[in-house]
């Protein structure tokens, strides 16, 4: 029931690809943000930011999203690579939480003149935040590989509702807050051509990014499942 | 999932906490400290008007329900009585629903207590009475299952009494926000808003609730 | 003779250790001993067959009514043994009448039946824990050191219904030190460690 | 009463939170989460007004050190954990004092990475943060003399977990209020004020810690 | 021969009944052994020696250094064994180093000896705190049931180091069922209930 080596290893084959795709990625979308996009009218240079800032909280979606399939899968199947995957998401989405958390924090500073505001989106994001390192906490007070699978799993399922709020919360509440304006409900962006193909670059930049430390923090957990398993072999 | 079992954990519950009359009247006169201190420290000013009284009422009842649940299930640890329950043919699948059907109960009745004492101590004026039961009613449904759902996640786990609110508070933000809004809505008068705020809670406590009879069995031991 | 319950292949972790070990159980009427030196997996494996734990490898086939009676007396504090043993009953479907005749039997007085357990003494919870058994009438029942903290009567008492429920075809297994005498008796004597 | 004897406590209470390391970090996220919710249901133009910050700050640090302190002693009870300290000689009189000890520490940290959240959260500007930094050490020294004296008097009582925050809670209004005060004025920029805060804060402690020390032994059962 | 320690006129209730009433008990050196079934009271008598609960009328004179092992472990969760006891070690003024060795004499590993107490079986609990026996060394034991949950080598570990300590002239009393071979060595059984 517990299989350890074939998963592992055709994602160990990837992921020297992985790698190298996510750093010329990087390159492309940074210099795209940075030198091809032209400066936007009322911000200035200041807008660069947004790619970065779009591309980090789109990461925080879908890492909390891969978490709450992972997690379904691992309730369905009890097979343990499940729980690795999700584990793996959820570090990865608490550190761009909180990148997004920082670095729209100091994007704050220029643009609303706070470092923090009380706006839906911004503290829904902190919300989110604090959830995450909730289901970490939860992980690292059991020390039990199947029970903690178990409930992190449960808790990986329960915390999802949140990811819709955070990204509509802008829309119930009209706040500083740019509307989505790429994501919209609607379907329509709103935003010109050249920013909108930088943004679309820096994303896929992220995402690969993303497939990228999956791949290794994956494999960590599945050494250190192995290692437990075989200890008590 | 029989109705009956259900009932008879529900009667368990309550019966042990009347064992101990004060249980109850240790909830309420809690919540009632609470209002009265935080009320204090924010300034009465600040806590009569109907936005914040309501916050600081539903901050205290999440609270409250919180402590109730962990306690209830550390009784259920001492001397390993909840393996009884588990170990009986549908224990399991009864659990969930049983304890968080008394919760209701007990936090119901706190938030009769408990929302009379706001009103008179903070002398609020409500537009649409009505409405504030019906919020009211809808705020309390939802708090128990999510409460139930994440003490089970924490049970034996070390630091659990730290470990529950932080989970369940981050979670209950989107329900305490809908329950202050809807509960400043009946104060001021606007009935549609008092109506469709109830209406999502309810949705939340329904969903909650499905999760929770979903997957809590599995967590339990 | 058909088994009443098994167990195939079952591995229990506990942290970072097997407890349990690709274990292969079938349990027949008549009494099972399971024997043991201290940590050698008997309560661990007693709560796998109740379905307490969760397996890592393993079936478990317990198709049958089963009580099982822990190494503390599983009884909620702040209710009395008597609310504690009708809710255990009504539970199950058994009648709720018999619970006190089953209590007075094991030597706790209505008025120590209606106290909340946590201030009976030990011997008493145990019993009250025992009381249990002549409620609830399972065919599978697990006791996990039932002797425990029993003063000599009423572990004479206990050895006689374990005999009775033997008598009666059902399947009793026992984790305990001690009492060697049980083991002439038993069908099978289990050696855990 | 031996300060060796007390610090063996301290540590042991110390060790015991640390086999969990993530004991801290529990207790840490769980103001960080208490004050981001307050402030959310109060909103945030209320909660950042000095005063209200100051006073949620305190009410978030008070239910802290209850939860901890709670949780300490139900750790003690199972297995009679407790009848070994106080069976020893002298154990009863360190006990107190011992666990009041490590409390201490225990929410000095919480308060220091609780009020800077706070200050970057509520976007706060501080005019004394020396005086701050006064102010909030008195209001942590005032808080555990009397959370553990309640806890040791709730000690095996059932409800206990209702009963001490309604026993503790109104007897820290004062201590509540001062502490407020005193934030608000080290934060205003009246620095008199905050010293005078923090010299009542101070005398609370004193005067609580020698009644502790006087009866609690005699109270520990 | 002088008393170690003495009881005198000693009542105590616990709720609304008298557990024990007007007992006057003089301990002297040697195996003191307490009989009496369920709910007579043992534990009260033992707890009331220790000091650990309040007396309604009489006096207690306990003047030397006692050692309280009750029916449960007293062990502090979170915590190892080996914190536990290096804890009241250092309390008491006696050496923590013992504490190792005398863990590893009553059969509880390094490795199990380091875990948090919540993760050992119940008889290595019993184990640990019988382990306090070699490291604080009182001239007053009170065991109370601490056969409990023993397997049958750690049981005759126990006998054995009740019979060194009697030989060392200290006082031990011990509350029991069973375990009939103790009475003909002790130099006195007091009976309750
Ligand atoms: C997951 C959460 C978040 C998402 C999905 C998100 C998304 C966005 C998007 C799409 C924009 C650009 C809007 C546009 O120009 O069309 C934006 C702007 C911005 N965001 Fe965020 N954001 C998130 C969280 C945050 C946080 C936590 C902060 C601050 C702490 C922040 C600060 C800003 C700022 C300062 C702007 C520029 C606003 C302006 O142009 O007026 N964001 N965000
Ligand atoms: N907290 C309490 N409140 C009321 N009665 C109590 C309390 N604790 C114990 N008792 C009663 O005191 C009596 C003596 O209890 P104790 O535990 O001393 O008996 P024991 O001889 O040790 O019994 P056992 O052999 O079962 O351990 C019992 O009848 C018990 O019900
Ligand atoms: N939660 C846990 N985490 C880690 N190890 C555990 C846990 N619970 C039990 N163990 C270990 O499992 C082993 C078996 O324990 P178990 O309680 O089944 O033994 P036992 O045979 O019943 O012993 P005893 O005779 O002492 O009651 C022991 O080594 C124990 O330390
Ligand atoms: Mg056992
Ligand atoms: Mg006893």
């Amino acid at each position: 029931m517990i299989s350890t080596t074939a998963k592992t290893t055709s994602a160990l084959r990837a992921r020297p690809f992985l790698g190298a795709a996510s750093i010329v990625a990087l390159f492309v979308a940074l210099w795209m943000a940075l030198v091809w996009s032209p400066p936007d009218a009322a911000m200035g240079n200041v807008v660069r930011i947004l790619y970065v800032h779009v591309a980090n909280a789109w990461l925080a979606y879908l890492a909390f999203v891969i978490v709450f399939l992972a997690s379904v899968a691992y309730l369905w199947t009890k097979r343990p690579v499940f729980d690795a995957v999700a584990v793996a998401s959820a570090e990865i989405g608490v550190l761009f939480t909180g990148l997004t958390l920082v670095l729209g924090s100091i994007w704050a500073r220029p643009t609303w003149g706070v470092w923090w505001s009380w706006e839906p989106r911004v503290v829904t994001t902190a919300v989110m935040f604090a959830m995450y390192v909730g289901y970490l906490l939860l992980r690292n007070l059991s020390d039990d590989l199947e029970r903690r699978a178990t409930r992190a799993a449960i808790l990986g399922i329960v915390l999802v509702v949140d990811v819709p709020i955070v990204h509509l919360s802008v829309t119930w509440m009209n706040a500083l807050h740019q509307l989505p304006s790429v994501l919209r409900p609607d379907l329509q962006p709103t935003l010109d051509p050249s920013m909108l193909a930088s943004l679309i670059a820096m994303t896929i930049a992220f995402t690969f990014l993303y497939a990228y430390l999956m791949t290794a923090r994956v494999d960590i957990e599945r050494r250190r499942q192995a290692r437990v398993i075989e200890a008590r072999a | 999932m029989s109705l009956r079992r259900i009932g008879l954990v529900a009667r368990r519950e309550v019966r042990a906490e009347r064992g101990q009359p004060d249980g109850l009247v240790s909830a309420v006169t809690f919540v009632a400290v609470l209002i009265l201190v935080e009320s204090l420290a924010v300034g009465p000013l600040a806590a009569s008007r109907p936005a914040v009284a309501g916050a600081l009422f539903w901050i205290a009842m999440a609270f409250a329900a919180i402590l109730a649940t962990s306690r209830s299930f550390e009784r259920e640890l001492e001397d390993d009585a909840l393996d009884a329950v588990l170990a009986l043919p549908g224990g399991r699948d009864a659990i969930y629903a049983g304890k968080a059907l008394a919760l209701t109960a007990l936090i119901g009745l706190v938030a009769i207590v408990g929302g009379a004492l706001s009103l008179l101590l903070l002398s609020l004026d409500v537009a649409l009475p009505g409405h504030l039961v019906l919020v009211t009613i809808a705020g309390v449904l939802g708090l128990p299952p999510v409460i139930v759902l994440f003490v089970v996640l924490a049970l034996r786990l070390r630091s659990r009494g730290a470990l529950v609110p932080i989970l369940a508070l981050p979670v209950l933000v989107p329900q305490l926000v809908a329950a202050t809004n809807g509960t400043a809505a009946a104060a001021s008068g606007d009935a549609a808003g008092a109506i469709a705020w109830a209406g999502l809670l309810v949705a939340f406590a329904l969903v909650y609730s499905v999760l929770g009879l979903t997957i809590v069995p599995a967590a339990l031991e | 003779m058909n088994s009443t319950a098994s167990l195939r292949g079952a591995t229990v972790v506990l942290g970072d250790r097997a407890v349990i070990r690709d274990l292969d159980l079938d349990l027949m009427p008549g009494v099972t001993v399971i024997r043991g030196p201290n940590a050698s997996g008997k309560t661990t494996l007693l709560r796998a067959i109740a379905g307490l734990v969760p397996f890592a490898r393993g079936e478990r086939d317990v198709p049958v009514p089963t009580l099982f009676l822990g190494q503390r007396a599983q009884l909620l504090r702040g209710l009395s043994a008597r609310d504690n043993l009708r809710f255990l009953a009504a539970f199950r479907g058994a009648s709720p009448d018999r619970v006190g005749p089953a209590l007075a039997a094991w030597g706790i007085s209505a008025r120590d039946a209606s106290r909340p357990v946590e201030t009976l003494s030990a011997g008493q919870r145990r019993r009250a824990a025992l009381a249990r058994l002549d409620v609830e009438r399972c065919d599978l029942v697990l006791l996990d050191e039932p002797f425990g903290e029993l003063d000599d009567q009423a572990a004479t008492a206990l050895a006689q219904k374990i005999r009775i429920l033997a008598g009666e075809r059902r399947t009793i297994v026992i984790a305990t030190h001690g009492h060697p005498e049980l083991d002439p008796s038993a069908n099978r004597v289990v050696r855990l460690g």
